[in-house]
Parts: structure tokens; sequence; C-alpha cells
């Protein structure tokens, strides 16, 4: 019961920020909706008995994205009022098919499941979830770990190289 | 806990090559850099006869496997990045400011697209979709002065971002209906979910997620931008191997991990394929920039592709396969011509061709086979590779495809036949010949031959990649 | 009681609202933030049925889509930076070079 | 119904965070004047002396006067956020401390009832601390941000730009303190430290020592001060994110910033130097003292370490000249992280070889 009351207190808030991001005239104010949005989610992981995956989400989504994101609108300027999006017919067309897929989403839903044989990662063993999750990672899943840090370290090259300035041949 | 390591090792000389170009980029002034692009070639050799006495089997916990599937794949795959190394060092004095991670992150490319062979798992799979994909925005953006390059590169993440997010959504439905990620668990817990609503969130989505990666209806709208706006290598790059590996990750997941429910996925696929083809050689008719045109019909391409995992038959997979080695060749062979007229006369556009067969006979006769081989028109490796999917597709009673495939068949040579004849018959506005060296010369001969060879002996391919094909439905 | 499908619906919540926002906004950060909403969905839908099913594989999943999120937003700005000093613009209309 | 048990532990609950709370929000009072008077001291002056004796009422004189100052909103800020960025930088110091450990556990003889010397144990309490240590930049860039004034948004953006830099080395220390302790319970930690000072992390020979500087280091930069108070430099930048800001809202930075210093101070303690441990426990001596004893006895410890860490900061805070932005981020990620990822290296073949 408790639980529910948390759950639908998160859900509503995340639900709302979220629409929030997406309307909002200012992307200041937008990252600040989608710091809320996330840091529901992370409230949310740990209603899933996930902890880890809370402070994660806090760690690497709320800690460094978004700041990431603030940096980007900063540092161009572009949170001002200088950018002025103009209503678009597209607005409208991208509000019905969203929903469109909401419904088919909900509908879908609706006849679906849970059928598939259960593992054996009961509350009782994930009493200890980090220390399980760390064992999978470096046990069974070592395979995507090692791509994932490849990809980081293309990601970190690729920053580097798409933004790092040569000697003044860019504006800015 | 299994790891054979050791079956990494063609993958590991890649990434050993990918990391040496980078730490060298250190301590070399900026500039070309032609021997980086032999190192590359000479990489991609190498591994590619390490990766041929590799033995089958599965490695780090059933994670990664090595099955005849990825072999071939990989080969291919090597076989791209090869050609395309040779590509940038013809290309590579067209841009100010040239950056040697270019090559290095080609090979991280490469690697990504040798561990999307080698998934066996959704994890696995999509950690690695996403180091092709990250590369790869990277790439097209990677000439950075070029306004069409950054914009292109823009689209590019934006579009791919969101079919990340539409495949992963997908996935995460797919693992709800069966609790697993593995491709063979997924297919045996796939089995009594025919109307399991999770099942077809996740189908549908995950389709619609792969259907993006190789440029398909109703997410090709990136598609011509991208080609136009990236460095040309990386348009051959995305238009052969961007494509080859999103065919191996459908085959291995529609065909592998969901084929028991083919009944499930078979409307969706049967409708993306017609809608591509259509729309694909439709769009690709008024095109006045080639590279636009190739997008377009690579979206064509796709159509055929997706004909052949409809099928899903033994036909069907071996002529995908058989597809997609010609049109590498296909497109490696024209681009690395288009490359070289762009380097004396910058500019893609069709009717700047005009002429091309009296300034440069080997140029033009390259780009003509290639085009020819792409629209399919006998006796070239294109013939015999629609002739086996349209084969397929009526083996498989999917008659309206099939018709389809052979009208747009049609189309396609339409289009293809209006650059060859500006390259032909049209004269020329600059007469001035074009000079191509001699290593370039043999290349290009080289991979005429090819193409001919595949369409008048298709026997010794065909006998490889049915057999390949076989292990998937056995 | 808190079922399964309280989240699924969630999810499903944030992710037509995430499509939405990739659709109607101009504005390239709001579009990348909507995608992050997107992955965010993906996550939690992923967290539930790992939680309901007592696996482990889906909270490992998520661990990996947070870190390949965080390294995908990386690389977008950068590209956003890129475009910026080229173009002056981050709204996707006014990228428009290439028409046929 | 739930049981008595549950809400007495519920109110319990309330009760430690008002304490808590209540300690953080008087503790700049003591620590103002300790940092005046510390900094009177080495640079050979008195420091405060006028208000009570020995100036210790000068701490209630600059409260008032902070409360009663015009509150300043600048014209073209942006409002909302301006009121907003002051508590964003201190929620976050503030939560930090719900993983805190004070001491072990505390049996109230008679009733025979485990009162626990911390508001909560949680599994991934190292995590827990970073991220929500993390959360405080924001404060300082929508404070930067919304200040509208240029100062401001490149002080925000400078300490922003910092905090992101070391917090990686800072990670990397807390990755070291995890693996020598092999927990992320900030209290299973603390135990595994005990039994004498040798067994404190920071005499974990040899990589201790090299984890400490790294942390001590990257966490001088995360808090912004000296050396690396560059938000705040006067010469360059105004007085970096806070310049627009006075009265109660400027308290609120001031009072986020010494809070942060408690933080990384306790956490040094808890991390390297066996938190509420006495360097020498009577038990491996065979003494049996009482365990209420003990527990007090580690409570006074950890409050002495505490302090001496604050001083330390205090004392650096008055010596050291500032470094330049270079020379900073140089520091940062071509030192710092280097040195941590190969001393990850050695601690793990440690682990894997000497366990």
């Amino acid at each position: 019961m408790i639980e529910q009351i948390f759950f639908y207190i998160f859900a509503i808030i995340a639900v709302v920020s979220a629409i929030a991001v997406v309307t909002s005239k200012s992307p200041i104010h937008s990252a600040i909706a989608l710091i809320i949005t996330l840091l529901q989610v992370a409230a949310i992981f740990i209603l899933l008995r996930s902890p880890f995956l809370a402070a994660v989400q806090v760690f690497v989504y709320v800690g460094a994205v978004v700041v990431l994101f603030l940096f980007a609108v900063m540092l161009l300027d572009l949170g001002g009022e200088k950018i002025k999006e103009q209503f678009h017919q597209q607005t409208v067309l991208g509000v019905i098919s969203s929903v469109g897929l909401f419904v088919v989403l909900l509908f879908m839903l609706s006849r679906g499941s849970l059928t598939a044989p259960t593992g054996g990662y009961t509350e009782a063993v994930l009493a200890k979830n980090t220390e399980v999750i760390g064992k999978v990672l470096f046990t069974k899943y070592i395979y995507p770990f090692e791509v994932v840090s490849l990809l980081l370290l293309v990601a970190l090259v690729g920053a580097v190289v798409l933004v790092l300035n040569q000697k003044g041949k860019d504006g800015v | 806990m299994e790891m054979n390591i050791g079956r990494l090792i063609p993958e590991f000389i890649m990434l050993g090559g990918a990391f040496v170009l980078l730490i060298l980029e250190f301590f070399i002034p900026k500039g070309p850099r032609k021997w980086a692009g032999v190192f590359g070639i000479c990489l991609s050799v190498v591994t590619a006869v390490v990766l041929s006495t590799q033995g089958y089997g599965s490695a780090l916990s059933g994670l990664f496997i090595h099955d005849a599937i990825s072999l071939y794949f990989k080969l291919l795959f090597l076989l791209v990045t090869a050609l395309i190394f040779y590509m940038t060092i013809l290309y590579e004095k067209n841009i100010e400011n040239w950056r040697g991670e270019f090559y290095s992150l080609m090979l991280f490319c490469t690697v990504g697209f040798m561990f999307l062979a080698s998934s066996s798992d959704f994890i696995g799979f999509y950690v690695s979709l996403e180091l092709v994909a990250i590369t790869l925005y990277i790439l097209a953006t990677f000439t950075r002065e070029k306004s069409k390059s950054v914009e292109a590169g823009l689209k590019y993440i934006v579009t791919g971002a969101l079919s990340s997010g539409f495949l992963l959504y997908g996935i995460s439905f797919i693992y709800g209906t069966t609790g697993q990620t593995g491709f063979t668990e997924v297919a045996a817990l796939v089995i009594n979910n025919g109307g399991n609503g999770y099942l077809a969130i996740g189908l549908a989505l995950t389709v619609l997620g792969l259907t993006f990666k190789v440029s398909g209806m109703p997410f090709h709208v990136w598609a011509p931008d991208i080609y136009e706006g990236s460095p040309t290598p990386i348009t051959a790059l995305l238009a052969a191997g961007s494509k080859a590996a999103g065919f191996v990750v459908i085959i291995r997941i529609l065909l592998t991990a969901l084929g028991s429910v083919r009944a499930e996925w078979l409307v969706l696929v049967s409708v993306i394929s017609g809608a591509s083809l259509i729309f694909g050689n439709l769009a690709a008719m008024p095109q006045k920039n080639i590279k636009r045109m190739i997008a377009y019909a690579g979206v064509g391409s796709a159509g055929y592709l997706f004909m052949a995992v409809a099928a899903a038959s033994t036909l069907g997979t071996g002529a995908l396969m058989y597809y997609l080695t010609t049109y590498v060749f296909a497109i490696t062979g024209s681009f690395i011509a288009l490359v070289i007229f762009y380097n004396s006369e910058g500019s893609y556009t069709i009717e700047s061709l005009a002429g091309l067969a009296r300034r440069s006979p080997l140029l033009a006769i390259t780009i003509f086979i290639g085009f020819l081989s792409l629209a399919g028109v006998p006796p070239l490796g294109g013939f015999i590779a629609k002739f086996y999917i349209i084969a397929a597709a009526v083996q498989q009673g999917l008659w309206a495809l099939a018709v389809i495939g052979v009208l747009m068949a049609v189309v396609a040579m339409y289009y293809f036949l209006i650059v060859i004849r500006s390259m032909y018959l049209r004269p020329a506005i600059n007469t001035e010949k074009i000079r191509v060296d001699n290593y370039t010369r043999i290349l290009l001969y080289g991979i005429n031959a090819v193409t001919v060879l595949l369409g008048m002996y298709p026997g010794p391919l065909t006998d490889w990649v049915m057999a390949i094909a076989d292990t998937l439905f056995v | 009681m808190l079922t399964l499908t309280h989240f699924l619906i969630l999810s499903c919540i944030l992710f037509s609202i995430g499509v939405a926002g990739v659709m109607i906004r101009r504005n390239i950060i709001i579009v990348l933030m909507s995608l992050e909403l997107i992955f965010n969905a993906a996550n939690i839908s992923l967290a539930a049925f790992a939680y309901y099913l007592e696996s482990i594989t889906g909270t490992v999943f998520v661990v990996f889509n947070i870190t390949v999120a965080a390294a995908e937003v990386a690389v977008g700005l950068a590209i956003l930076v890129a475009v910026y000093r080229r173009r002056k613009t981050v709204l996707v209309d006014q990228l428009d070079e290439m028409r046929y | 119904m739930p049981e008595l048990g549950l809400i007495i532990e519920v109110v319990l609950i309330f009760i430690k965070v008002y304490i808590v709370g209540m300690i953080l929000f008087m503790l700049p009072l003591p620590l103002t004047w300790l940092e005046r008077k510390v900094a009177g001291r080495i640079q050979v002056r008195l420091g405060p002396h006028r208000v009570g004796p020995k100036g210790l009422l000068q701490p209630f004189a600059d409260m008032v006067k902070l409360l009663l100052k015009e509150d300043i909103i600048p014209d073209k800020a942006d409002r909302f956020l301006f009121k907003l960025a002051p508590l964003l930088a201190m929620i976050p110091a503030f939560a930090v401390f719900v993983a805190i450990p004070v001491g072990d556990t505390f049996t109230i003889p008679g009733i025979d009832y485990v009162f626990k010397l911390y508001i909560s144990d949680m599994n991934v309490g190292v995590l827990y601390v970073l991220a929500i240590g993390g959360l405080g930049i924001y404060g300082i860039i929508f404070g930067g941000w919304a200040s509208n004034s240029k100062y401001s948004l490149l002080g925000g953006l400078r300490s922003a730009a910092q905090m992101i830099s070391y917090e990686v080395a800072l990670s990397f220390a807390a990755i070291g303190v995890v693996m020598m302790s092999n927990s992320l319970s900030l209290v299973e930690i603390v135990k595994s430290q005990g039994g004498g000072f040798w067994n404190w992390n920071l005499f974990y020979l040899p990589v201790g020592p090299v984890w400490f500087l790294i942390f001590f280091i990257a966490s001088l930069a995360e808090i912004n001060r000296i050396p690396f108070d560059l938000p705040e430099d006067e010469g360059t930048l105004g007085s970096g994110f806070h310049t627009e800001y006075s009265g109660m809202r400027f308290s609120f930075f001031m009072l986020a910033e010494y809070i942060a210093m408690v933080t990384i101070s306790v956490l040094a303690v808890v991390f390297f130097f066996g938190g509420w441990m006495p360097p020498i426990d009577p038990a491996t001596f065979g003494i049996k003292v009482p365990a209420q004893i003990m527990s007090v006895w580690g409570i006074g410890w950890f409050i002495a370490k505490v302090v001496v860490f604050i001083y330390i900061f205090m004392w650096i805070r008055f010596t050291l000249p500032r470094y330049r932005y270079d020379q900073l981020m140089t520091i940062g990620w071509k030192i710092l992280i280097p040195v941590s990822l190969i001393t990850v290296l050695v601690t793990g073949l440690m682990r894997i070889f000497l366990t």
C-alpha cells in the first residue's frame, strides 16, 4: 500500500516533468525538468529493489549527462530568447502520432502476459544486489562490458576530434 | 564459465592496429598519411588470414560465437574495410586539417562490425551496434569544416539515437517475454508466446529499429542527406558495411532468435520490404546527385534484402549473402571511381559526369559495370543475386513481393541508365583526361572482373553461401 | 500491490512523450533530451521485467544502457557544437542545405 | 497494523535526521570563527576578537548581518532559477549525511535496545555519497547562469568543469577504497579497518597512501578550495558564481561550502582513517572494555579526526597560492587520472595475489 502511494507520487512527478521537458521554451528549464524526471526514475529503481541502478542513474545521468547538456546550452548561449522555435504543422501531427503510439502500446500491454519462467534471483538473493550485479558483470557479461569500454574510448576520441579547436581556424 | 579468449584473436589484431594508429597520432604532424591507410589494408588482410584459420565455437561465456555466418560476414567486412581504406588514401587530399584519427576510428568501426557478426546475445548485440553507430556518427561529421558534413552528422545521430531507442525498447519487451537475452535461449522460449502482447511490442519495435540501421522504409529519410554530406569513403562504408552489418544481425535476430514466430513478423517485414522497394526506386529517379541516388537505390536494395529475410529459407538467406557480396563490390568499385573523378572535378552531380567515357574509359566502365550490377542486369553479379531472392520469395509464396521486386528492377535500370547515358552519350564539358595511377588501375580491373565473374560463374560462391545458409535451418 | 503493468504503463508514457518530443521540437538540445527520456523508458521496463522475472539480466542491461546513453550524449553534443560553429543555429529546420 | 518496533525505527530516523540537520545548520558558526582564527594565526594577526570573549560571538554577529541584509535579485536574472540555486547547492550537501556513520551501534543498557549510530547503512553507500555529492554542482551552475552576469556565468562554468573533471579522480579514489575494504557500505568500510591503526586503509601499503593523496587532492578541487578555488578567483572573476548573491541566499552558498568541507573531512576519516575506530584497540591486548564505553570512545575519536582534517583544510587555505586554470586541468586529467588507473591495477593485483 505504502509502496503504491510512493509509486504514484514518483510516476506523476516523472510524467509531468517529462512533459515539461518537451514543452518548455528554454532549454535550461527543459534541463531542470529532465533532472527531476531522471531522479524519479532513480526512485522507481529503488521501488524495483535495485538501489545500485538508482545510484548509477543519479551518478551518471543526473550528475554528468545533464551537466553536459547545461554546458552545451551555456557555452553556446542557447538559453536566452535568441532562438525561437516556430509553431509548425508537424507539431499537431507529432502529438497525434505519439498519442496513437501510446494507445497502440497500451492495447498491446493489455494483451500481454508474463509467461516466462522466473530466474533464481529472488529478493532474498538480491539483498546483496550490488555484489550479484558485479559478479555477473565480470563473468557472464564480460563481452558487452569490454565492448562498452571500447565504445567509451571511441566516444572520447570522437568528442575531442570533433570539438578541438584547430589553431583558431574555427569561429567561436 | 568458459572464456576462450583465443577465439577473439582476429578482433584483437584489428583493435591492436586501431590503438597503434591512435597512439602514433600523438607523435606525427598533422597532414595526409598514406602509410596509415596502407597499414589498415595490410591489417585487414592479416586479420582475414588469421580469421580463416580460426575454428568455430563460442567464447566469453557463450556471448561471442564464431560460426559459418560470422566467418562469411567478417570476411566481407574486412574486404569492405580494405577497399575503403584504399578509397580514403585517394580521398584524403581533399580535406584540409586532415587528422589521422579517421583511420583508427574506421578500424574501430570494423571491429564493431565483427562484434556484431559474432554476437549471440541481445546485450552484446546492442552494445556492438552502438559501438558501430557512435563511430559512424563521428566519422560522418569528421570533415567538420564542411557545413554539409556536420549537418549530415547531426541528422545521423538524432535519427540513429531515435532508432536505437526503439530497438532498445523492443528488446526490453522481448526480454520480458522470455526472461532471456541469448538468441538461442530466446528462440527456445519464444515459441509458445504467439499471441502475447509483450512479444508483439518487442517484435514491432525491434524490427523498426533495425530497419533504420539498414536504411529501409519508413526510416529511410535520413539516408540521402547523410550519404550526401558525409565524406565519400564514409558514404561507401555506410552503404556497404553498415548494410551488411545490419543484415547479419537481422538474420541472427529474426531467423535465429525469433524464427519460430515468423508468423508474427512476416507481415511487418513484407510491408517494409515492399515499401522500401517501391519508394527507394521511385525516389531515386529524379535525383541529380549521384550520392543521393545511390542512397535511394540503397533503400531499394534494403527492400530486396528484407524480401530475402521474409522468405526465411535456405535459398533466401543464401541469396541475401550473395546479394550483399555483389553489392559490396559494385558500391566500392563505383565509389573508388567516383572519388578519383571528384578529385579532379570536385562534384558529384550526374551532369558533371558527362563524357566521362572519353575522359577516362576505365572510370566510366567501372561505374558502368557497378551500376548495372546494382540494377541487376545479366550477366553481372547483381542479376544472379536478385534472381535468387525473387526465386526464394516465389518459393515461399510471397508472390506480391516477387512481382514488386521484378517491376522495381526495371525502374532501377532506368535511373542507372541515366547516369550511364550521361557518361557515354553526352559530350564532355571539360575534355581534360583524368589520370588513374597504376595501383588503382589494377584494383579497378580486379573489382570489375569479380563483378562479371560473380554473374558468369555463380557456382562456387553459390555453393558456399547456400551451405552456410543451410546451417541456419537445420 | 504494485504490479508489472504499473511500471510498464509508466514506461510507455515516458516513451511516447520522448517520441513526441523528438517529432515536435526543433531545438536539437531538447531533441537530445527527449531521446534520453526514451532510453529511460526502456530502462524502466527492463528493470521492471528483471524484478518480476527474478532475473538479473535486465538489471545488467540497464547498467550498459546508461553507459551507452552517456557516450551517445557526449558525441551528440560534440556534433552539436561543431554544427553551431559552422551554421550558428541549433534548429533542425534551419539545417536544410541538402535538398533535392 | 505495523509493528511497534517499526514505528520506533521510523520515529528514531526522523529524530536522527533532525539532529544531524540541526548540527549541520549550526556547524558553520564555530567553523567561521575557527577559520578566521586560524587565518589570523597563520598570517600573524589577531583575527576576530572584539565581539565576545576571544571573538567567540563574531559568527552570531555575521549571521545577524547576513539575515538582515537586503536580498538583491539582479534585474535581468532568471528569478525562478536565481532563488532555486542556493537550495540546490544546499540540499545535496545535507543529503550526503544520511549515509555517514559516526559509530556502529550503541546498545542501551537495561532495555537492550540496539541504537544505530547512523541514519541508514546502504549497501551502495559509497555510490550514494558520490552521486548525491555530485549534485551540488547544479547549485553552482544554475546560480552562475541565473545571475545573468558574465562573471557569474564564467565562474559557474569553471567550477562545473572543475568539479566534473575531479569527480573522476575522486570516484577512482572511492573505487580504491572499495577495493581495499571489499564493500560499498560505509559501515562495512569502517569495520574492515578495525583493530588498530595499522589496519587503516591509509596503511594498506603501498597503495593506501597513494589513494589518500589522490582523494585529498581531488576533494580539495571538488569543494573549490585553495589551491583550486578558481571559481572564486577575485583577480579575474569578481567572486565567481555567487557574485550577484547577497543576504540569505549568499549565506546558503556559504553554508553549502562549509558543509562540503565537513563532508570531505568525514569521508576522508571514514575511507582512510578508520572512522570511529580508535588507533589502538584495547581488544587486541586482551583488555575487555564494555561495548557502550567503546561506542562513546569511538564517537570521540571520530569527531577528533574530523576536526583535525578541518584544521588541515583551513591551514592549506591560508598557506598555498592558487593554481592557474590550465594547470588545474593538467593536474586533474594528466596526472591524477593516469595515476589512479595505475593504482587501480596495482590494488587489484594485490587483492588477487595477497588475499
